[in-house]
This record gives structure tokens, C-alpha cells and sequence, in this order.
């Protein structure tokens, strides 16, 4: 099975660096997910990975050598791999025929085709469609084809960008367990990029947080998550995003109508439409109003608690619609004896709201 | 030449004539000094005979040079063409290979030499390559051969080669077939020096004289034609001075036509029986 | 005078055996023309002569344009060439091949592979980057993904060998010189359009012409079939 | 602004009917969206509706007049909607003339398209985008440069495909909230497919349940997913989906080997691999190992709470790696005095134990 | 004797002469040509004559057989009924363009625009659906969604252009029937290879031949880079 090393990478793009000095080690039969904002360089590591793309500078290695992108014949080490682009673009041939490509460039006899085919076809739930041009399929199942295709040559290494930004959630289920289940059962190295964290937790043995073309930690979900750094946390779910016309006053400080009736205050100069963001952390709770030198302060109704080892997340639903989440420490939830329904008051200052 | 070409003021006059006598370069030598004279500018179209005489008939064409007897006829009967004259003429000349397996040399009798080469063409010796195409020189040709009660066909004899190209590329074929043929001498001129394996093989047999006749475009039929212009060319074609060009133009020291317009017996037994009267009418037209 | 002749039972064998003739070659130039020229179409396409070096560079756009400029061969200099080297002092004399319809074939072989080339080179530089992409990442060779391109590129392909045979059966100009245009040999349905123009039988030329595109296009109609059957929704 | 009715629509393609009886009514200013699992028909629909395709049968009323899909020129109510396609492709210039491209056709002089250009790529967040050539992006660049194109037009029918299926957390928040402020600002009714069930609860003032093809039901998030339907429930998040080895008896049970040491017991009879599925509700909580007709029990550590107003689930880390989750009533959630941390044995039956 | 006149000035001024005359009647024949020829080939490759019912499905795929098949039309033929039209008893016999550049042009004309036509619609063919779709989605009209389509085809629109032109510049069977092959008036490089062919002066004629090509070549390789820069990535 396949061990990849990354040493000193770089790609540069007409001019613009797109993967800085990357470094990494991925174990024979780990699953090594990217994560990172749009844009950091992800999907140009994988076609690098794939051999697609010629690193400018750096080097990789499968099993400790290095690969040589020069090199007229890369197909080969390319059929030990197998890839799962992020734009899914089937061949305009019947659905049997695109998972049966990679078995036919490589020889196999049609009686192997015909049953892998099955096989993987019934993998990604798309028993039945056979026949049917790949063109005309819907997004997902497209995406489910791609996935087949990449599968049905059983690769030591899987590469995956994006595996499965057009699934609904009963199919992300399933594929999730059936790369778990091949990275289990026939040591599959898997390098995949996602941008669904509840992925990154479900898969990852290792999770490399990728920003703005550089590694910016490699760790598992919970090194990297549970205390996250500044570009981890840039990365996360902006929770408290609102958006609305601000109206700036002489002492330097706006206000923004989010709707609902709702005004916010903070601590910027900026009139005009603004989108706005308050850190969770950032937000305090308290049973009675109170007077203090915080400019916002608005009356909620907890719909939604969320305990994790670390912290406490809570929703609290404000006015008519607009939904706040608010992170705790475990004691002050404990101390106030926070459940679901109870009526809260959220305090914050102008200057914690942030704008985007 | 340019200058003169470029100002086009000048009333335009349009020549149908033969790709043989265009091929022979002995318009670009005799029209120019034409053109000097009449302040006029030759439009020269060469084509096909029967192509030529179909654009006369059709107005596209002032005036026509062309040889070709049963065409020239029936143009001049449907009253399309007017006063048809004997210009100039050559000969045609029987080539073949210098081996001559039909032994034709230095005969003077076309017609005995065409049969050699079909008897030895049976056995097998010999092959012949017709230019196939009813141009003037393949009507001659198909004379003779029906003189001698023959229609030969490619698809009947083998030794008949019946190639529907031009003069030049019949020698062509003819030197890599190492057959016989017959061709007008001014095209054996310019392609001589390529064609390493032939000779003449027969020449001056009276009937093998080929001559050109001038027909004018009738006016009546088509009055927007420069028919003043066409009257001056004929004319400059059939004077004194126009026949002592045409004697004057040679292709490697040998003449290529021979004057025949004041001719007129030669032109009557070359088949223009009105010749002394055609020439008395154009030498009253005024220039 | 030929029209009379027009209802004789030879002259309908004739224009059968011209017509016949004319497919031949044609068709025959062409096909091998493809079997050339959908390759190194398809290798010009792709780039596969551009490296990252600008003299890579120039060379590739220096064949692509050679290629082009060939599209554009004058037929006769073409059969000029072609008779060159077939003539018996010529270097391919002893061939024997001048004045045979292998001799046309040769000449209008020389003019269909670069039509071929050219429109096979664009067509194949019109599909996306991606497919051969995939291939490749599928674990296709440099040859099998050449493949799998030129299947996307069906149509573009189709059309190729389209214009290809469109030129090729209304040549003239070469297989005239090469062929020699003799009767039941190497006559062609071009050949005896001129000569009959040549005769001023305007009509029976048409007539000629006629016969030819009626045939292009039933040919033309059946590839068409196959082409737009193979587009793209 | 528009209102949209959807009547009795019918579509089939080759044969196949994707769409049946689809009956609905959008109001002027709503946010409607449509979720369903791969292969329902939800892109169909959009593309109906933005008169790409043209309905079997049945119509749609745009302000109560019915759409003549035959006409020559649809343009001029084309130029009312905006679509945000599923499949990113923009065309072959700069981004800028990218998102330009419907203000153009439009005839906008070039003064108004740059600064529309310029306001419509800052609320994308690609400011200093605008000279790249567009088919160089990344995924998640390119979809925003796709939504940009819909929205510069400000259309009164925002058509959306998936819009954030390739979007990093942050752009997601960004991009929901931006969209919240246009419905709310310029009462642009959005009809929007998403996979994203956040997604719908955000945004939706109504969502249809879209299934094979039929719409299942039409209501609040709430009223759809909290007490959700049989085709509801077997569109959203599987979880406890496992995969492994089956080994069938001759009682007609199965054991399934879904790694880490963990065995399974079936209530069906099949050989070879097999994913299998244990509905949250079906397992029992217990704080001792109990004795019962149930066939399975393993013992675990609580990870994670999450309270709603519903009910209660659970994450139970059993073996080294396998999450299960739990769903339980608060009553019980409360008696059990669970907490993050507790150790806690699961208990279900071998007939709760379903195939996929 | 030709090769002494080869450095005679007339000799020279009557080649640049010849040469002029030649991309001026290609140039402005595939021009024109390219105008009709890319909005008709647009239509047909859209399938705008294409409806659901059997009938205009013929219809479509008949016209584009017979596009096709006239990418094959012999030129002697069209410069035959170019000459016809033309001719002084001819319908349009007035305008007395027989024998002239633009006689020449027309002929040329007539077999430009069926090869722009049937190259442009295969290349629009060959763009994806989704980009009309995506253009009027964005609100384009059905001419702007078009143009959007022909810009992401120009590639192969102008490899449609690039082999009509190459097609004209080597055509001589019709401009010599339509055009009578005039000294110092119609007379082009190629009807020139015929007059020096027939002359027997093959290596003139060749000799034409380059020049002809090597003309060709800079107006392609200005093409040819036009076109690739076009190219997707
Ligand atoms: N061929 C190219 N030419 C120029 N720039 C490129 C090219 N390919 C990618 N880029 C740029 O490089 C950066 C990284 O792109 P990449 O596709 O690797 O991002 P990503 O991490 O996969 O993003 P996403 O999450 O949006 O898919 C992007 O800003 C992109 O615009
Ligand atoms: N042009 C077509 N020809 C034949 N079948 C088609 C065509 N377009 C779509 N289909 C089929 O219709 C069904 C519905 O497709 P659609 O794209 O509307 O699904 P969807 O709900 O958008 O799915 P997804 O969530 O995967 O995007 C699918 O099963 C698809 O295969
Ligand atoms: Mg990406
Ligand atoms: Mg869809």
C-alpha cells in the first residue's frame, strides 16, 4: 500500500502562489482530510497528487520515491490511484460504460467488468441505471457515478475533492460508511478535501487545515478543532452573521437595522449596506436585564442546546426569526440553569460586533 | 507592358481563342504591338475550341480564333458568327517513341502511318494516345481514322489510349507510355525538351495541315459588343503587316504558324472556299 | 451531339464507370487520409509538441500553421509534384504508377490529410481539458485518452473527413495531371466535367455535376446522420 | 414581484416521468425551498421554471398569467428571474465580464454594469477577483461568481441550485445572510434546492418535500421535519449507518463485523458485505447491563448533547471509533441524569438492525 | 526562357500583380462568405429548424446533408453556372461582370460559404448546451445567446474560415471559367500554375506554387495564433 510524502512544495499559477512550501506525511492506510477555506489550494494539491499538475517546485513520493512528473509514462503509478474531481464531468457514454472505463484501459476481461460494475454500482445506490446516458443524470447521482468510477479499480490511494457536496444526507451516510468500510477493509490510503466538518470528524484520522495555499496545522479533528487557531477559526461556521443598512454617527460608532426591528451597535464608522459578526464567545447571558457599559443587549428564547466536552452552544431565537448562538463555559450553563424555552437576556459591546 | 495595361479607359475587345494557340505565346507577342497601335486593350479568353465558339455564340466574346471546320460552320450558319477567314495555319506531326516499333519514320502518308500503328497496336507493339477531348487536333485525328474505316475506343482496343487532357500532358503521357501521337507542332515545341524519348516521326503530309480561322461575333445579335474593336483586330490579324508577325514569332528557330489570310488558293483547299471574298470585305471595312 | 448519345447503353456505362471511378478515389484518399490525419490531428491538438520552452512553443504554432496553409494546396501543383515523382525518370518511376487511379489516389491523399489534420486539431482542441483528464486519472494511457477525446469529438471529427471528401471529390486540377483523365481508366466525374466544358456542352456538364453532388449527397446525408447522432444534448 | 403557481406539471423524459402532479404556489416575496434526495427532480423544476425546459404537462402562472413556453421571445420574462445553476460552468472571459454579462445584454451603459459589478463581487467577497479569467477558479470561487452573475441583475425570482454545495463554512454563513438581506431589503421571493438541512431551517419560510418526482408535503421546517413522514425520515441524516461482513445462520439471523472489534446481530439472513442502518429511536439507554430479549448491547461514553425543543440526541462513542447516536425523550433524557462523559450501555434489537 | 524573364521587372510587377489579384478575390470571397456562412452554420448548429416532429427533423438533417454535400461542390461546375448567370444572354448578363474580379469572387463566394457554413455548424455543435442555457438564463436575447455560443466556438469558427479560405486561394476551375483567366485582369496564382503548366514550365509553375503557399502560410500563422489563443486551457 502507498505512504505519500510532500516535501517543500510549491505551485505557482501566471505568477500567483498557490501552495506555499506544503509538507506532510500520510501513512499507508490513512484517511487525511484537507480542510480549508475556497481557494487554498486544495483541489490543486490533489491534481498534483493525481499527476495531473507538475508541482514548481518541491517533490512527492509514493512509497519513498519520488515521482517524476517529467517522466512520459506516469500511467502506471496513475492506475494505483484513483481520483474523484470536485467538477463532476461524466463521458457521454451510458453510466455502465463511465464506471466501466477504468477496468477497460487497464485489459480486464468483460466478465470481471460486468460484475464490478454491479458491484460498485450498488456501492453508491444507483442499482438500475445501468442504461441511462451519464449526461442526463441529476447532480448527485452524477457525483455517485464519479465516486464509482474512482472505486471500481480498487486504487491503493483515493484522492477526493468535495466527495460529497451534491449528496443529500442520506446518501453522504452511506458514502461516509462506505469509505470508512474500504479504508478499513482493504487499507485504502484516502487523501480527501471536504468542506463539511461533520465529515472531517466522521473520516478524518488526520485532519491538515490549509489556508491560503499553506499548511496551517495538521493534527486530528480535535487538535485542530477543539482549540482552534486564528485561521481555524476564520475558517469555522460564521454563527451570528447579520446583515442590514448601518447608519454611522459622529462619535464613532454605528447603527445596524438587521431587521425585525432589531438594531444593533458597534463600535465602527461605516454607513451603508454592512454585514456584521458577533463571535459567540463574545455574547454574555444573564437571566435579569442589567445595566453595564455593553451597547446591545436583547431578550431571547433558548430552541436549541448543544454539549460537547469543550463547551456549550446554545441557540437563542430573538424577535421573529433572527437565531443567536451563544458559547458558554460548562459552569456558567450549570450556574444558570439553563433548558430549552427558558427567556434570556443576551449582552454584548459594539465593539465585539466585527465586520465582514 | 504594365502602365499600358493599367488604364483602362481604353474600349476593350475580347478574344476567344484555343489553349493551343494561347500555349503558344504567339497572342502575347502579336497583340501588344496591336493594342500600341489601335489604343485598345485585348481581353484574350482561352479555352476549349467548341468552349471558344460557345462563348461567341453566346455574346460573351467579340471575336473568335479557333480551328475547328464542322463548329466554325455551324456557328457561322446559325448567324451568330459573321465572315469566317482563314488566318494562319500549322501543322500537326505524328510523335512517338524513337524506337518506333511501328516503323512510321519519314513516312510522308498519316494515314498509311496510322494504320502501322494500329496493326502493330493489335499485336501489341504499339499503343496510340488520342487526345480524346473533340478538340481540333483530336478531330483530325478521328479523320484519319475513319479514313481508314477504324473507330478506335480505349474500351475495345487496348493499344488506344484516349486521354481527355490538354496537348501538353497527352505528350506527356505519350513519352511515359512510349506511344504515338499526334499533335500540333507548337505544343511538340514546348514541351520538346522534356520529352527525352520522342521524335517526329511524320510531317508534311498535306493533310495535316491545321489551319485557324477568325469569326467575328455577329453585332446584330449582340449590339452592345465591341464589334468596331473586333473588326480592327481581325483586320490587324489578316494585313500584311499582321501575317509578317505571325511568320516572324518562333519557338527555338522554328515558325510555329504560317501565314495564310492572303493565301487563297492554300486557304480554299484548307476548306475556306470563301476566302477571297472574306478578305475583299475586310480590307473595305474602315479601321 | 452527346445528347443524343445520352440514352446510348455505353454512355450510361460510362457514367457508371466515372461514377464509380470517382468514389473510389475519392473515397479511397480520404480514408487513408483519415487514418493519417485524425492522429497527428489529434497529437497537434492536444499540444503534444508544446513544452513549456518558448521554441516549443513556436514550433507547435509554426506545424498548426503549416498545417493550415496546407488545407489551402493548389490541387495542380499537388499533381504537378505528384507526376514528378511518378514519372518514369522520376525517383518513384519505377513504380509504374503514373496515369492509374493509384496515382490520383496519391495526389488527392496529399490534399485530404492536411483538411483532415487542421479540422481534427481544432475539434479536438475544443473539448475541454477535463475529459482527457479523466482518462488519464482513470488510469487511461497517453494513447487511450488520445482515444476517448476523439470519441467526445465525434462530430468535429465527422466533419473533418466531411471536408475532406467534399475537396477530394470535386478536385480536378490534380488527378487531371496524375490521372491523365483517360477514357475508362482514369476519367472521373471532374475529368469529364471538363472536358465537356472544354467542348462547350455546357448542359452535360451541369448534367455531370449534378450526378456528382447527388451522390455526395446521399454519402453526406448518411454521415450526417451518424454526426448529429453523436452530438451533445 | 412575482407570485409562482405550479399546476399539475408533469415532466418525462424519454419515457421516464421525473416530475408528477407537481402542484404549488409561491408568494411574492417567500423564500421556498425544495429538498428532496438525488433524483427527485428539484433541478428540473428550477430549469422549468426558469423556461429552460419546457413542462409535459400542466403550466406555471407568473403574477396569475400562465407561461406560453412556445412562444418565440421568453426573454422578457426571463430577464425577471435570475437561476443559479447546480453545475458551476461560467463562461470563457474575466470574472468581471462574467458577472457583467446580464447587465450587458441588458444594454446597461458601461458607468452603472462597473459599479453594480464592483458591489455585486464585494458582497461575494472576490473583490480583487475581477481580471482573472473565470475557468481558472476554484470550486467554491466559481460558484460564488455564478451567484454574483443571478443576483447583479436583481432579479424579482432568484432561482437557486445548490448554492453553497461547494462553499467553505464561513462563505456559506456569508452567503445565507446575504441572501436573507435581499429577500428582505428588495422582497425578492427565492425558490431555492439545497441538501443542507441548516440551510432550509435558516432560510425557509416554507420548504416542499420533494420525492420521486411528487412533492410529499409543503409546510414550515418545523412542520416537515418535526414530525417528519415516512419519505422525510428516510431523506435525512442517516445515522448509525455501518458497514461490514455478514455471516448468516440458519436461524435466519445474521452477525455483522463492523470493525473495531464490535459485532452486530440481525434479525436477516445474508451473506458478504452489507451496510446496515439502526434508527436513533430504536436503541435503549441503560445505566446497568441488562438482561432481555434484545440481542444486542454494547457499552459506551457519552460525547456530545444535543437538546431541541423535540427531544434529545445523543453521541455514544463505543470501541475505539464508532459513533452511535441515540434519540430519547427529555423525560427520560432527564431521569437518566446523563451527562458528557457518562458511561452508559446501548441496548436494540436484532429486528431494529435494517439493510440498505 | 521564362527563367531569364524571371528577373525582368515586368516579369516581377506582373507576379505582384498576379499575387494581389489572388487575396483580393480569396480574401474578399471567404470574407463575405464568412458573413453569411457563420450565422446560417450558427442556426443549423443550434437546430433551429430542428422541432419535435418527425417532419422538420428531416428538414434539419436535410439541410445539413446539403451543406455538407456543398462543402464538395466542383468548382468547374460553379463556375460554369457562375457563368451562365453572367454570360451577356444570361440573366444577368447586364451587370456585365463576366470576365471580371468580381465574376471571379462570386464563383468563389458560392463555394466559401457552404464550407464556413458546415465547419461553423459543427463547432457550434460541439459547445456545450449549458452555455446558451447559462447565457439566456442570464436574460440574453436568442442573437446574444448565440454570440455567446460563437465566442466560445471561435476556435472552430475560425478553422472554418482558415479551410475556406484555403479553398479559395487553390481554387482554379472556377475562377478560370467565370473569371476567362485574363493577363494583368483576372489572372491569379493559380490560373497562372494552369498557363505555365500547360506551357510545359514546371518549375515556374511550382515555382508559383511556393509563392501561392508561402502567402498562405503568414495569413495563417497570423490565423493560427489568433486561434489558439482562443483555445480553452
Ligand atoms: N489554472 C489556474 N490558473 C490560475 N489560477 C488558478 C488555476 N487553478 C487554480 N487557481 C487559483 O488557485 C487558487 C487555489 O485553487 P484551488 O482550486 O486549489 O482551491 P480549493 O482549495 O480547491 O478551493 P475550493 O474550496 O473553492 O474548491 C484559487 O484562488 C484559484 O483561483
Ligand atoms: N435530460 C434528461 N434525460 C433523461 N433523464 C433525465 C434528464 N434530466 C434529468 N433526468 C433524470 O431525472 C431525474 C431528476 O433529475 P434532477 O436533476 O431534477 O434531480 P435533482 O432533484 O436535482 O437531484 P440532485 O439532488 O442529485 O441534483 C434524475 O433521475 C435524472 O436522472
Ligand atoms: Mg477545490
Ligand atoms: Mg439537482
Amino acid at each position: 500500500m502507498l505512504t505519500i510524502e510532500v516535501q517543500k512544495l510549491s505551485k505557482t499559477y501566471s505568477g500567483r502562489q498557490v501552495l506555499k512550501d506544503i509538507d506532510f506525511k500520510v501513512q499507508s492506510g490513512e484517511v487525511f482530510v484537507l480542510v480549508g477555506p475556497n481557494g487554498a489550494g486544495k483541489t490543486t494539491l490533489l491534481r498534483i497528487l493525481d499527476l495531473l499538475e507538475e508541482p514548481t517546485e518541491g517533490r512527492i513520493l509514493f512509497n519513498e520515491t519520488p515521482v517524476d512528473y517529467s517522466a512520459k509514462d506516469k500511467v502506471a503509478l496513475r492506475r494505483r490511484i484513483g481520483m474523484l474531481f470536485q467538477q463532476t464531468k461524466l463521458f457521454d457514454m451510458s453510466v455502465s460504460d463511465n464506471i466501466a472505463y477504468g477496468l477497460k484501459v487497464r485489459g480486464e476481461d468483460k466478465v470481471t467488468i460486468e460484475g464490478k460494475v454491479r458491484e460498485t454500482l450498488k456501492l453508491v445506490q444507483l442499482q438500475g441505471y445501468e442504461r441511462k446516458n451519464a449526461l442526463t443524470l441529476s447532480g448527485g447521482e452524477a457525483q455517485r457515478v464519479s465516486l464509482a468510477q474512482a472505486l471500481v479499480t480498487e486504487p491503493e490511494l483515493l484522492l477526493l475533492d468535495e466527495p460529497t457536496a451534491n449528496l443529500d444526507p442520506r446518501n453522504i451516510s452511506i458514502i461516509e460508511e462506505v469509505l470508512t468500510n474500504i479504508n478499513r477493509e482493504k487499507r485504502t490510503t484516502i487523501i480527501m478535501a471536504t468542506h463539511n466538518m461533520f465529515q472531517a470528524e466522521n473520516l478524518a484520522h488526520r485532519v491538515a487545515m490549509i489556508n491560503n495555499g499553506k499548511i496551517e496545522g495538521v493534527g486530528t479533528f480535535q487538535e485542530i478543532f477543539g482549540r482552534p487557531s486564528e485561521p481555524v477559526k476564520n475558517f469555522v461556521k460564521f454563527e451570528n452573521v447579520f446583515s442590514g443598512l448601518s447608519t454611522a454617527f459622529t462619535e464613532g460608532t454605528s447603527i445596524i437595522d438587521i431587521g425585525d426591528r432589531l438594531k444593533i451597535e458597534a463600535a465602527f464608522k461605516k454607513s451603508g449596506y454592512v454585514m456584521i459578526h458577533i463571535p459567540p464567545e463574545d455574547i454574555i447571558l444573564s437571566s435579569q436585564p442589567i445595566v453595564s457599559s455593553a451597547r446591545n443587549m436583547f431578550e431571547g428564547r433558548i430552541t436549541q442546546i448543544l454539549e460537547t466536552e469543550s463547551a456549550v452552544k446554545l441557540k437563542v431565537k430573538v424577535g421573529e426569526s433572527k437565531n443567536f448562538t451563544v458559547q458558554v463555559t460548562k459552569k456558567s450553563f450549570k450556574d444558570l440553569q439553563l433548558s430549552i424555552g427558558t427567556r434570556i437576556f443576551l449582552v454584548f459591546k459594539a465593539s465585539s460586533v466585527q465586520i465582514i | 507592358a504594365y502602365e499600358h495595361y493599367l488604364s483602362s479607359q481604353k474600349p476593350i475587345i475580347v478574344l476567344a481563342t484555343t489553349t493551343s494557340v494561347y500555349d503558344s505565346g504567339m497572342l502575347d507577342y502579336l497583340i501588344p504591338k496591336f493594342e500600341n497601335k489601335h489604343h485598345a486593350e485585348v481581353h484574350v479568353i482561352s479555352v476549349g475550341t467548341g468552349q471558344a465558339i460557345e462563348i461567341g455564340r453566346r455574346g460573351d466574346a467579340d471575336i473568335v480564333l479557333v480551328h475547328s471546320k464542322n463548329l466554325e460552320l455551324s456557328f457561322v450558319n446559325s448567324t451568330y458568327g459573321i465572315h469566317r477567314i482563314g488566318v494562319f495555319y500549322n501543322d500537326f506531326i505524328i510523335v512517338g517513341p524513337a524506337s518506333d516499333p511501328a516503323g512510321i519514320k519519314n513516312l510522308t502518308n498519316s494515314t498509311e502511318a496510322f494504320r502501322r500503328i494500329c496493326e502493330r497496336g493489335f499485336r501489341g507493339d504499339a499503343t496510340f494516345v488520342s487526345r480524346a477531348d473533340k478538340s481540333g487536333t483530336n478531330m483530325f485525328e478521328l479523320k484519319i481514322w475513319s479514313m481508314l474505316g477504324i473507330t478506335p475506343s480505349n474500351k475495345t482496343y487496348a493499344w488506344y489510349i484516349e486521354a481527355g487532357t490538354g496537348m501538353g500532358s497527352v505528350l506527356r503521357i505519350s513519352n511515359e507510355k512510349g506511344s504515338y501521337t499526334l499533335t500540333d507542332r507548337s505544343t511538340w515545341l514546348s514541351f520538346k525538351r522534356q520529352l527525352k524519348d520522342m521524335d517526329i516521326l511524320v510531317q508534311d503530309d498535306k493533310i495535316l495541315t491545321n489551319p485557324y480561322a477568325i469569326i467575328l461575333v455577329n453585332p446584330e445579335k449582340y449590339p452592345n459588343r465591341n464589334y468596331k474593336g473586333a473588326l480592327a483586330l481581325a483586320k490587324f490579324m489578316i494585313s500584311n503587316e499582321g501575317q509578317e508577325l505571325i511568320a516572324n514569332y518562333k519557338k527555338n528557330g522554328e515558325m510555329l504558324f504560317k501565314p495564310l489570310a492572303r493565301k487563297i488558293e492554300l486557304a480554299r483547299e484548307l476548306g475556306f472556299p470563301d476566302q477571297s471574298n472574306e478578305l475583299a470585305w475586310y480590307d473595305k471595312q474602315k479601321p | 451531339m452527346m445528347c443524343e448519345k445520352m440514352f446510348e447503353n455505353t454512355f450510361l456505362e460510362e457514367i457508371l464507370n466515372i461514377t464509380l471511378l470517382s468514389l473510389k478515389v475519392s473515397g479511397t484518399a480520404v480514408l487513408i487520409g483519415a487514418i493519417i490525419g485524425i492522429p497527428i490531428g489529434t497529437a497537434l491538438g492536444f499540444g503534444w509538441f508544446k513544452g513549456k520552452m518558448m521554441l516549443t512553443r513556436i514550433i507547435d504554432l509554426t506545424l498548426k500553421s503549416i498545417v493550415n496553409t496546407f488545407m489551402g494546396l493548389p490541387p495542380v501543383v499537388v499533381g504537378l509534384v505528384v507526376y514528378l515523382l511518378l514519372t518514369t525518370s522520376g525517383p518513384l518511376g519505377p513504380l509504374g504508377l503514373l496515369y492509374t487511379p493509384t496515382a490520383m489516389i496519391i495526389t488527392q491523399l496529399i490534399m485530404a490529410v492536411p483538411i483532415v489534420t487542421g479540422v481534427t486539431m481544432s475539434a479536438i482542441g475544443s473539448v475541454e481539458k477535463t475529459v482527457r483528464e479523466r482518462a488519464l486519472s482513470l488510469g487511461a494511457t497517453d494513447r487511450q485518452a488520445a482515444w476517448t477525446v476523439l470519441r467526445e469529438a465525434r462530430t468535429g471529427i465527422l466533419t473533418a473527413v466531411i471536408v475532406a471528401f467534399g475537396a477530394a471529390i470535386s478536385e480536378v486540377g490534380g488527378i487531371m495531371i496524375a490521372g491523365g483523365n483517360i477514357r475508362w481508366v482514369t476519367r472521373t466525374l471532374t475529368t469529364a466535367i471538363v472536358v465537356e466544358t472544354n467542348l462547350g456542352n455546357f448542359d452535360l456538364a451541369i448534367t455531370l455535376g449534378i450526378i456528382l453532388l447527388s451522390i455526395a449527397f446521399i454519402i453526406n446525408l448518411a454521415l450526417t446522420i451518424i454526426q448529429f447522432r453523436g452530438q451533445k444534448r
